[in-house]
């Protein structure tokens, strides 16, 4: 029976299309090959929305579509298809936001006059196809090729503008950084095949359920270096780890993301809400099972995720323009949903994932709708007074910085809070590394709410600081409707799933995330990883006390922040008062100084070796082998001087030699005697 | 003996190129070397062979007439292709056919003597990848190389003649090398072998009929032998250290030669390592594992190290050859379906890739006269469409997914993985996968500095968009290169069906 | 005028000297050797008259001389040859181009194919 | 009969004769005239043991050397005029352009 799931290939494959349709007719279109991209996205959303309710529906998809490469007396490699709870949520989340990112762009790039747009719709229809190949697939190699795409398709549009020094600069180090985490993933995907014989993610012989069952010593499976199973998976969990610590920008990879500002601003908002920043959690998420399984992987995904969390917030604090606080917010959200997963949260960071798509998309749009308005002016402190100006914009931004931030009711709050809840138990179930991650997130909950209200503060309150502020540039309804709808989806994508009024007021049946999760495959469910959780959880006072204080909590920080935000910026003319930081400041100004030890490792370290290298190899390898021809030709050249050409010599040579043949012939034979 | 025909109709091509006049030359030589591209797709698409040629397999379009009598030896004429031949046949025609093409530009004086010894060396690269009687094939071997030192001695840039002689002094002393090891093992054999022909060795050997010779035990015999064949072999590979001829060649080399040298005659010398010293001599092969494998990981990083260092374009590419060779050896002493699978499919995508390569670099040359990275930025608005295609190429050899080259490096990757030559081969394999992180730093590093960027040039040239016949061959390979990245399963499967004999003489199951 | 030979003496001889070694030692070696004894053509036979009968076949002669015959045929072919090669060496050529490609040591060859004016080492 | 040795003696001074000729002189025609000697030292040996052992072999081959040698002097007037002509001088040790 042909499902609509069946046309699941579909959703990949329409963006697919779009990519060949802009790339090779794109410039004799209308709008540059827009008008493929929205139709293709549209297509690819209208069907991922069916297949996300098919799937709530408790229809499930696992399925071989290609074999890539067939192992003759060796496994096969091959694409295919899985559709869970998880996958359908997250084709929704990239389909839309990519919709509406297209949309956007008409009025971004389209209406600004750019140049190259066929160039750009390609490289969004083949960055989504990407992104939704990558969700899609059903096993780890499958993935991590996807995962690739989606890394060289931020390369092309990152660099878009490639006529200037900064964005290829720019692409240059996400691809280069971001490849060095895959170095890892790859190594950890070879690992996962030579160690189970298999990647795939679900069905008999999915890799996790292998890993399970090793364990429990029902199985058998290759371990390498000597290594035990619970020692040698959790090498390999870390190996993977590198991919996604490289895409999706923690510490200490995540030098790339705010440099890929230089991108134009909707590609910015599908990078850092739906596709290539979002892949790194999604993975995690997706191969959940195996993660449960080696306490030590978790401890230290939590920990990157807490410590990336504060660390990346703490940075945005003392930004100057808009689309920087946002870069290093993203940063930082995504530290939380690594906590979540560390944590044993797997509904919680996926929930955090979501809600975060979402609001970030919106604040992405919303400062690109600002950037449109400011004539291509990213300075905050050039803005000031654009509330009254651009009330769409500002209303849609405020939306979704409340999310961002976390105050109650907005999408943000609720999954964030949830992402510090699971922490928090399962730190106090006897987990110190946890608690101590906890922390970390919690001080992170209190400088989000600070950098993002002296966001929106300096951009939308106060006096008008420039001349461009006082007379913004006007934006369309293809700005203003995307930017509504994500606006509204910000405010309420929270309400599926309110754990904390569950447990407060015992109401059953609203987490409907959790239910929803809870779904399809036996081995892929939340359930299932409940069960496998190696934590235990603690409470103060209750489980309604608990949640309660740790919603009280995370809204208070949230709210201290942005209070403090309010005293000082939202006065008609701020001043600079992170320069009381001193020198604080400018560590945080820099980054703490993460790009200028990459920098000098890339520059400072390998170059110089190579260059080394480089005279070791002309010097000593090539001069042995060009020494060994000088010594010959050197030889040679005197030898031959024997050759003096005159007769004489050469009958002079051959008497001497006939006549030493002779006497030593006659020595020997004794004719002498 | 539609062997005998494909080499025929391409030693005639030569011949009739060599007569025709300069200004027609290059026009023949594209529409002669059709011929043999349209012979070798045609004995692709009849292809039946199974398994090993040398080992008792069934070798498709077989030919072996008794030819010449050498003491107790007979030299037969014996030609045929299994899987690991086939896809290098299909590769040497299509790549010197796009080769010739490219060279319409930059070729300007001698045409038809250069597309002549073009066509000659592919009639004897195809001898090379058909023979399989060691005398014919050492012919062709050597033969190889003669075209070779013209075509750079003659067509090359300003320090061609040392390039030229290094390469032909360098190799052939190799061959010599290598030479005296396979003699060794003929005369170790002894009277269990009647001809040259290589299956016939190659099983003499499997059935331990290897004696004693000048005063070595059978087991050292296979040692020296082995150790003279690897060094002839990774030569021509080459392997670090082997490798200074390599950089020295492709910079002095015109072009479309340099697309044939890093195409088609590295492949050479990973072939013969395969057919001699990695099926040959199985059991010596695994006692070398780790000298081996750390040559491998050497060649791999130190390669891809060297060419960051780089300041000429096409040295980057000449040095990451070194680099991408390094992978065929790891795959290659992995002795797995995937790993030798993988060495082998390797060979044919890094002969496109690094074609493309050069070809894209050939073309930024011709028209900016320059290859100097230092001298140029932002190329890529003026020629948009080769900035494209050099991108895309980049990105492949950088083992971009879908393309040939993720194809053949994970193939190998995940063969060394699960290598039981050594309990270290995950850490060797580790190792040696560093290099497409590097192989990342380089090429974009080199892209940013020359196509991208406000644009800047130090020269008298107008850099305009190549004619259409320069971007043709480039955006050919573009798309053979994905066509094999997603469906690698065309040689693929082939190629596992002549490798998997060799496995199980190398004990791997 | 002409002149009686004269024996110049110098440095130019010491080459010789080699010879005289030669000599010495050939002379030594020469004495010092013994020979079996000798054994000779049967008495009173004439090897010309032996050559001259085979020229007719007939077998009168007291050696066989139809060896020599052979020798003669060869002798007069390769005194031929000599005489054209001769005529062939001494002959003045007019272009003048073939004899320096074969006569330069291939360095005309060289400067055509190679088209370089540098010297090489 | 004589003994074999005073022939050895005769033909090794003779044939040292030709080669001190060799050894001393620079005109191409001395030495053709030396090789003649040293060639005809080597056919009194040739024919004193074709007596001594009373076998024709080596008066034919004596044969052969005569004409020999005359087809060598004939190529070897020609060279040397062929010598004359790029050299303007029959001095042998000018002739070394081949010799590198």
């Amino acid at each position: 029976m042909a499902g609509i799931l069946d046309f699941a290939p579909a959703i990949v494959l329409l963006p697919f299309l779009s990519f060949l349709i802009a790339l090779g007719a794109g410039r004799y279109m209308p709008k540059g090959g827009a008008l493929a991209g929205i139709g293709a996205t549209a297509g690819s959303f209208v069907l991922s929305i069916a297949t996300f309710f098919a799937v709530s529906g408790g229809q499930t998809y696992n399925q071989t579509i290609y074999t890539w490469a067939e192992g003759l007396d060796a496994i096969n490699l091959t694409f295919g298809l899985l559709i869970d709870p998880l996958s359908s949520m997250m084709l929704v989340i990239v389909t839309l936001v990519a919709l509406l990112v297209h949309i956007f762009s008409l009025g971004y790039m389209n209406d600004e006059g750019e140049t190259g747009l066929p160039r750009y719709y390609a490289g969004l229809g083949l960055f989504t196809a990407s992104m939704l190949g990558f969700v899609v697939a059903d096993n780890l190699l499958m993935a991590f090729m996807f995962f690739e795409l989606v890394g060289l398709c931020s390369y092309l549009l990152i660099g878009f503008h490639f006529r200037q020094d900064g964005p290829p600069s720019a692409a240059k180090k996400a691809f280069l950084v971001t490849r060095f985490g895959d170095y890892f993933f790859l190594i950890g995907v070879v690992a996962v095949f030579a160690t189970f014989g298999s990647a795939a993610f679900a069905g008999p012989d999915a890799f996790p359920v292998l890993a399970e069952e090793a364990l429990a010593g029902e199985h058998s499976v290759n371990t390498f270096l000597g290594m035990g199973e619970q020692a040698w998976f959790t090498v390999v969990g870390l190996l993977v780890l590198g991919g996604v610590v490289g895409k999706s920008a923690q510490f200490p990879l995540h030098t790339w993301l705010p440099d890929a500002m230089e991108g134009p601003t909707p590609v910015s908002a599908l990078i850092h809400a739906a596709t290539m920043v979002a892949a790194g959690v999604y993975l995690v998420a997706r191969m959940y099972g195996f993660y449960v399984l080696t306490p030590t992987t978790l401890a230290i995904i939590a920990l990157i995720g807490g410590f990336t969390a504060l660390f990346a917030a703490t940075m945005g604090v003392v930004k100057k323009e808009i689309k920087q606080v946002l870069a290093y917010s993203t940063i930082s959200q995504y530290g939380y949903m690594m906590l979540g997963l560390g944590a044993g949260g797997y509904v919680a960071a996926t929930f955090h994932l979501m809600t975060h798509a979402f609001f970030k998309a919106l604040l992405f749009l919303g400062a690109g709708s600002v950037i449109i308005a400011m004539h291509h002016n990213e300075n905050m402190w050039d803005m000031g007074g654009l509330k009254d100006k651009m009330p769409v914009t500002y209303y849609a931004f405020l939306s979704g910085s409340l999310a961002l931030a976390g105050i109650v009711p907005f999408a943000g709050f609720w999954s964030k809070d949830e992402v510090l809840y699971e922490t928090l138990i399962h730190g106090l179930g006897g987990s110190p590394i946890l608690l101590a991650a906890y922390a970390m997130g919690l001080l992170a909950v209190f400088f989000t709410g600070f950098y993002t209200f002296r966001m929106v503060f300096l951009t939308f309150h106060g006096e008008p600081r420039s001349g461009t502020a006082r007379d913004p540039h006007g934006v369309r309804w293809n700005v203003k409707g995307p930017l509504a709808v994500l606006g509204v989806l910000a405010a309420t994508t929270g309400l599926v799933n309110m754990v904390p009024v569950e447990k407060l007021f015992g109401i059953e049946g609203i987490d409907f995330l959790h239910q929803f999760l809870d779904g399809s495959f036996s081995s892929l469910n939340a359930h299932h990883y409940a069960e496998l959780i190696p934590y235990s959880s603690g409470y103060i006072g209750g489980e309604a006390g608990t949640v309660a204080i740790g919603a009280a909590v995370s809204l208070g920080f949230a709210l201290g922040g942005a209070a403090l935000a309010h005293v000082l910026y939202n006065v008609p003319e701020p001043v600079e008062h992170t320069d009381k930081l001193g020198s604080i400041k400018t560590v945080l100004y820099n980054n703490y100084y993460q790009d200028e030890y990459q920098v000098w490792i890339a520059t400072g370290v390998v170059q110089p070796i190579s260059r080394v290298l480089d005279k070791f190899d002309q010097g000593i390898v090539d001069g042995v082998v060009n020494g060994i021809s000088s010594v010959s030709l050197f030889a040679g050249g005197r030898v031959k001087r024997v050759q003096t050409g005159v007769v004489s010599n050469y009958a002079a040579l051959l008497t001497l030699g006939l006549t030493a043949l002779l006497l030593g012939l006659g020595l020997l034979g004794g004719w002498f005697a | 003996m539609i062997i005998e025909a494909l080499i025929a109709v391409t030693f005639l091509a030569a011949l009739v190129t060599f007569v025709v006049p300069n200004r027609y030359a290059g026009k023949a030589a594209f529409a002669l070397s059709l011929a043999p591209v349209v012979g070798s797709l045609y004995m692709w698409q009849q292809y039946d062979a199974s398994g090993n040629a040398l080992l008792g397999g069934n070798i498709a379009f077989e030919t072996d007439v008794a030819w010449l009598q050498l003491g107790q030896y007979d030299i037969h004429w014996m030609v045929g292709v299994d899987g690991i031949s086939m896809p290098l046949v299909v590769l040497t025609t299509i790549l010197t056919t796009l080769a010739i093409v490219s060279a319409w530009t930059p070729i300007s004086e001698r045409q038809s003597q250069f597309f002549g010894l073009m066509l000659l060396m592919e009639a004897n690269l195809l001898g090379v990848f058909t023979a399989l009687d060691f005398f014919v094939w050492f012919i062709f071997w050597e033969a190889v190389l003669l075209p070779m030192y013209f075509l750079i001695g003659v067509w090359g840039g300003p320090r061609r003649k040392y390039a030229a002689i290094k390469f032909f002094v360098y190799t052939n002393i190799a061959s010599l090398v290598m030479f005296i090891g396979f003699i060794s093992l003929v005369f170790g054999l002894g009277d269990s072998i009647s001809s040259f022909r290589l299956p016939e060795i190659a099983q003499a050997l499997q059935a331990g009929q290897l004696g004693s010779f000048a005063g070595l035990s059978a087991g050292a015999l296979a040692s020296v032998a082995f150790i003279a064949m690897f060094f002839g072999f990774a030569v021509k590979v080459p392997v670090a250290p082997l490798h200074t001829w390599l950089p020295d060649a492709h910079v002095e080399a015109p072009t479309p030669v340099s697309v044939m040298l890093a195409g088609v005659l590295l492949k050479m010398g990973t072939y013969a390592l395969l057919r001699f010293n990695f099926t040959m001599l199985p059991e010596t092969a695994r006692a070398f594992a780790l000298p081996i494998a750390l040559l491998a990981v050497a060649s791999v990083i130190y390669g891809a190290l060297l060419a960051l260092a780089q300041q000429d374009l096409k040295r980057i590419v000449a040095y990451s050859s070194v680099s991408s060779m390094g992978y065929v050896i790891l795959g290659l002493i992995a002795y797995t379906t995937y790993g030798v699978g993988g060495a082998t499919f390797q060979m044919v995508a890094h002969g496109l890739i690094s074609g493309l390569m050069f070809m894209a670099v050939g073309v930024i040359y011709n028209t900016t006269h320059t290859r100097m990275v230092s001298d140029m930025s932002g190329i890529a608005d003026r020629m948009p469409v080769t900035a494209g295609i050099f991108v895309a190429g980049a990105f492949g050899y950088m083992g971009l997914p879908l393309m040939a080259g993720f194809a053949a490096e994970f193939f190998i990757f995940k063969g060394a993985f699960e290598s039981t030559v050594m309990e270290a081969m995950p850490l060797f394999t580790g190792a040696a996968m560093f290099g497409i992180v590097i192989v990342a730093g380089y090429l974009l590093f080199a892209m940013q500095r020359t196509l991208f960027g406000p644009f800047r040039f130090d020269g008298d040239y107008d850099i305009t968009e190549a004619p259409f016949h320069d971007v043709a061959p480039l955006a050919v390979l573009l798309l053979l290169t994905i066509v094999l990245g997603v469906s690698p399963d065309i040689f693929f499967t082939m190629i596992q069906d002549a490798v998997n004999p060799i496995l199980e003489l190398g004990g791997a199951f | 005028m002409t002149t009686k030979p004269q024996l110049k003496l110098g440095s130019h001889l010491v080459p010789g000297l080699a010879a005289v070694a030669l000599f010495v030692v050939m002379a030594v070696v020469f004495l010092g050797a013994s020979f079996p004894n000798p054994q000779g053509f049967a008495e009173g036979a004439n090897i010309t008259a032996s050559i001259g009968y085979s020229m007719f076949n007939l077998d009168f002669g007291d050696v066989a001389g139809e060896g020599f015959l052979a020798a003669f045929i060869v002798i007069a072919v390769t005194l031929d040859v000599a005489l054209d090669g001769a005529i062939h060496l001494a002959r003045r050529e007019e272009g003048g181009q073939m004899r320096t490609i074969l006569t330069d040591g291939g360095r005309e060859l060289k400067r055509t194919l190679f088209d370089d004016e540098e010297d090489d080492r | 009969m004589v003994p074999p040795q005073y022939y050895l003696l005769l033909s090794a001074a003779v044939f040292c004769i030709g080669v001190f000729g060799l050894l001393t002189r620079r005109n191409a025609l001395l030495f053709l005239m030396s090789v003649e000697l040293m060639l005809n030292a080597a056919n009194i040996n040739l024919v004193a043991f074709s007596l001594y052992w009373g076998n024709v072999t080596g008066q034919t081959f004596t044969l052969f050397t005569l004409a020999l040698a005359a087809a060598e002097v004939a190529v070897g007037i020609g060279i040397i005029l062929v010598l004359y002509r790029n050299f303007d001088d029959v001095d042998v040790t000018n002739a070394t352009t081949m010799r590198w």
